[in-house]
């Protein structure tokens, strides 16, 4: 599944871009996870209001 | 403390918050990926070439060299080849071919030629009519390759209208008179391009040709029918 | 009846000084686009005196200009509504007003008269920087900036003095990094892969990013003027929508790295993030349909009156839901794909898609911010679309739909034959740019455009006399 | 020799009209899948078309399978746009449940 490396330049990006849709899912873990975090502190939050 | 039902998924605040961080952190992820890619693509210079390094954005002293477009096996698509082809698609960055009759442009002389097409090309605003890279407007051939296109080749009907006997003066040429050159009912205006702005316009075709565009365009000038001179049809 | 300016606020009139020039921009974008449409046609059209490389930058310099006049207009006319006082230094918005508009008229006549120069750097500062779409010389380059600071200083001192809502947080963050995003386009570099690289920056950034943004930040404001949408919840979407659009936004400025020298990696970030931006899109079509539906429902069940208080507003409102969708993300969409667009990239897809885009995603939403314009101007409690409201948009949106679809059809022949059969040298150029799809799609697309300049008429007509239309004004 | 890799797979010309209406229907269904769900849900149409709803969503997940096998995409491609696809099932109902929550909580 891992495909050769294409590239002219190796870099960090280009090895996470070795496998089909490696780098975008791992992008967008970066940028959804962190959510979940604000999700459970607003919550949090909610409940110890009023 | 009595737990109570909350919706967060509802609450301004939640989303505000999301929509921060979203923001942020896709603008540091972007500004990272630039880092990471203003690094690739920064010109090289005659030393890369010298060394055989492979630059996506070569040095402007491949004017000096053979350039073509080939088809690199472990690219998976077309490449610029610079100064000979291996037979696998590489560089061997050794063929030399005249670029108005000089094969020595020096890194200086060779960075002021492209300096100068490359101030040229805006002030004259190419991208308005002609797509450089496949960007501007659509009615004028995409520049990308123009360089390698076989119409301004040996044999190609460009180069033989203009009567000269290189790719590059036929440019040259047709570039500071396109109104004495019509090739079809759309023409070129007269831009009142001086002969040292085309020379330097060729220079910055030619440097273009050498951009590794990652494959775009696909085939160019590889396929077949895709010469079709008007006059034959 | 009596018509006098009802303008609580400086603020507000000043809103619609520039909305009046934006109109007359719009004008000006249309006339040009028309000749350039001729021009595709009868090549020998104003040859050597006007060129196409003129009358096209022209057109989509007066498009961008009027979009940002439009877009700061609408900025000062709901900042007093939204922060419940007047603008702090409106004198100095008036001055930077005259500034930029003086500047923008000695800009077109350097296009029109002097139009390219030689190949030096004054060239650059004083004639063109010949990179479409910001092609204005650096010195006006470094004028919008000043201009857009004083306007930022100006709205930003406003919104810490009075009430700060949601929607003005919104604004003003999208306000800076339009403003920054703009820098990035003011700069020379002999490598043209770089040059595209920081290019992209503004003109992606800017479209598919800030300025979206800033339509969802109008959009909330009118759903709240015109259907009386809760400010709560339509607060609480703008965030949804910030979050959606800024997240696919801005990393999906990859699908313009695919083919400039870049590297191989952008293929997947453009790809996915570009398949994403559509999600915002529909949820703001779900948004505005759910709105309109539900105030129509509880008018209807409670007996009043169901027309919204300005139905021309609502009516653009609504072709924005559409528009939007259609063009940003269904023309966008199907050519965005890097296996698709390798074909597909430099053709007229391209134009269909910014046709339709462009149109749907921000004229739609700023002539309905005109016509709120009129409505504070004149103090009219309810606007009611005239024959010449419908009109405008029937055959605004019509001449739009037929220009892109022929563009469409045009870019597609264009695909097949330049790039995929034939390798998309010169003469696979000119062989596509003769076939009789690409030609009589061209005569289609100046007859749509034609179409829209008379729906333009309709518009300036309707926004010049809706006023004076005492059937449709409730006062 | 051995055939060149093309890592981006040449595309028949016969299949490029499919594709490019593929591509538009796969975003067009998901719309009308949208709003059929929320008129629905705002009892604007009768719970019947909820049906119509899930034949548009099947559709567009048809239309994104053919556009997947056109365009050559790799079989883990495939598989994640599928998975993607049957998560956009929620979407709508994700949009409304957040109109309704907002609307209890700030409609009084």
């Amino acid at each position: 599944m891992i495909e050769t490396f294409t590239d002219i330049n190796y870099s960090f990006f280009g090895l996470l871009n070795q496998g089909p849709l490696t780098l975008s899912l791992f992008l967008h873990l970066l940028v959804v996870l962190p959510m979940f975090w604000i999700y459970f502190q607003e919550k949090k939050r909610l409940e110890s209001e009023n | 403390m009595s737990r109570k039902k909350v919706s967060v998924w509802s609450d301004n605040r939640f989303w505000q918050r999301s929509a921060t961080w979203v923001t942020g952190f896709a603008s540091l992820l972007l500004i990272w990926l630039t880092f990471d890619t203003m690094g690739q693509i920064s010109m090289g210079n005659q030393k890369d070439i010298d060394n055989h390094v492979v630059k996506r954005v070569p040095s402007a002293t491949v004017i000096n060299y053979k350039v073509e477009y080939n088809m690199n096996n472990h690219r998976g698509h077309e490449v610029p080849v610079i100064g000979g082809d291996d037979g696998k698609g590489n560089s061997l960055f050794k063929v030399k071919e005249k670029f108005f009759g000089r094969d020595d442009y020096s890194q200086k002389e060779a960075d002021a030629l492209l300096h100068l097409g490359k101030l040229a090309s805006q002030a004259k605003n190419c991208m308005d009519c002609h797509t450089l890279l496949g960007n501007g407007a659509y009615y004028a051939p995409d520049l990308t390759k123009a360089w390698l296109d076989p119409a301004w080749g040996k044999n190609g009907p460009m180069q033989a209208m203009t009567g000269k006997s290189t790719k590059e003066e036929a440019m040259a040429e047709f570039l500071q008179h396109p109104g004495k050159y019509p090739t079809h009912a759309r023409m070129m205006p007269n831009l009142g391009i001086t002969p040292k702005e085309a020379v330097g316009l060729v220079a910055f075709l030619k440097h273009m040709a050498t951009i590794d565009t990652n494959g775009f365009p696909r085939g160019f000038g590889k396929i077949k029918e895709g010469v079709v001179y008007a006059k034959t049809k | 009846m009596q018509r006098q300016n009802n303008f609580k606020y400086e603020s507000q009139k000043l809103g619609s000084w520039y909305f009046t020039v934006a109109v007359i921009l719009f004008g000006a974008q249309l006339v040009l686009g028309l000749v350039s449409a001729i021009q595709f046609i009868y090549p020998s059209f104003l040859y050597d005196i006007l060129d196409f490389s003129i009358t096209r930058m022209i057109h989509i310099n007066a498009l961008v200009v009027w979009m940002v006049y439009a877009m700061i207009g609408s900025v000062y006319y709901l900042l007093p509504d939204e922060t419940g006082i007047e603008t702090v230094g409106i004198g100095m918005g008036k001055l930077l007003f005259w500034i930029l508009t003086l500047a923008v008229t000695v800009v077109v006549l350097v296009y029109i008269f002097i139009q390219v120069g030689p190949a030096t750097q004054a060239t650059i500062w004083l004639i063109t920087e010949g990179r479409e779409y910001i092609e204005a010389p650096r010195w006006a380059d470094i004028g919008i900036v000043v201009v857009v600071l004083g306007f930022l200083a100006n709205t930003f001192l406003t919104a810490l003095k009075g009430r700060r809502t949601g929607i003005m947080t919104v604004i003003l963050s999208d306000m800076i990094a339009l403003a920054g995003l703009y820098l990035a386009g003011m700069y020379f570099t002999d490598n043209i892969s770089m040059d595209q690289y920081w290019w992209w920056w503004v003109i992606h950034l800017w479209v598919e990013a800030t300025w979206e943004v800033m339509v969802g930040a109008l959009a909330a404001y009118a759903l709240i003027k015109v259907v009386d949408a809760k400010r709560e919840i339509v607060e609480m979407w703008l965030w949804i929508e910030v979050a959606m659009l800024f997240g696919s936004g801005i990393l999906g400025l990859g699908h313009h790295y695919f083919w400039i020298g870049t590297p191989e990696y952008w293929w997947e970030i453009g790809a996915l993030f570009s398949a994403l931006e559509p999600m915002p899109l529909i949820g703001m079509f779900v948004h505005v349909l759910y709105d309109w539906g539900k105030e129509k429902g509880l008018k209807e069940n409670s007996g009043v009156d169901t027309s919204s208080n300005n139905t021309p507003a609502l009516l653009w409102l609504i072709s924005n839901g559409f528009g939007n969708f259609l063009g940003a993300g269904v023309w966008g969409f199907f050519h965005t794909l890097p296996q698709v667009n390798i074909y597909t990239h430099g053709t007229q897809f391209t134009a269909a898609h910014g046709h339709l885009a462009f149109f749907g995603a921000y004229a739609t939403i700023l002539t309905a911010m005109f016509y709120m314009g009129i409505q504070g101007k004149y103090g009219i409690k309810k606007l009611r679309a005239t024959f010449a409201s419908k009109m405008a948009i029937f055959l605004i949106t019509f001449g739009v739909l037929g220009m892109t679809v022929a563009l469409t059809i045009a870019g597609y022949e264009q695909v097949l034959i330049a790039r995929a059969q034939l390798g998309a040298t010169w003469d696979a150029f000119f062989v596509a740019q003769n076939q009789l799809w690409m030609s009589q799609a061209m005569d289609w697309r100046l007859i749509m455009g034609i179409v829209t300049t008379v729906g333009f008429f309709y518009l300036v007509k309707d926004l010049l006399t809706i006023s004076k239309s005492p059937k449709n004004v409730y006062k | 020799m051995t055939e060149p890799l093309y890592i981006r797979p040449i595309i028949e010309v016969s299949d490029f009209l499919p594709i490019f209406v593929s591509a538009a229907l796969i975003l067009l269904f998901g719309l009308i899948y949208a709003s059929v769900v929320t008129l629905v849900k705002m009892q604007r149409l009768k719970s019947i078309y909820m049906f119509l709803a899930y034949f548009f969503w099947i559709l567009q997940i048809y239309c994104t399978y053919f556009l997947t096998m056109k365009i050559h995409s790799q079989p883990f491609t495939i598989k994640a746009m599928m998975i993607a696809m049957v998560a956009y099932l929620m979407v709508p109902h994700i949009y409304y449940y957040l109109i309704t929550k907002s609307e209890e909580r700030y409609e009084d």
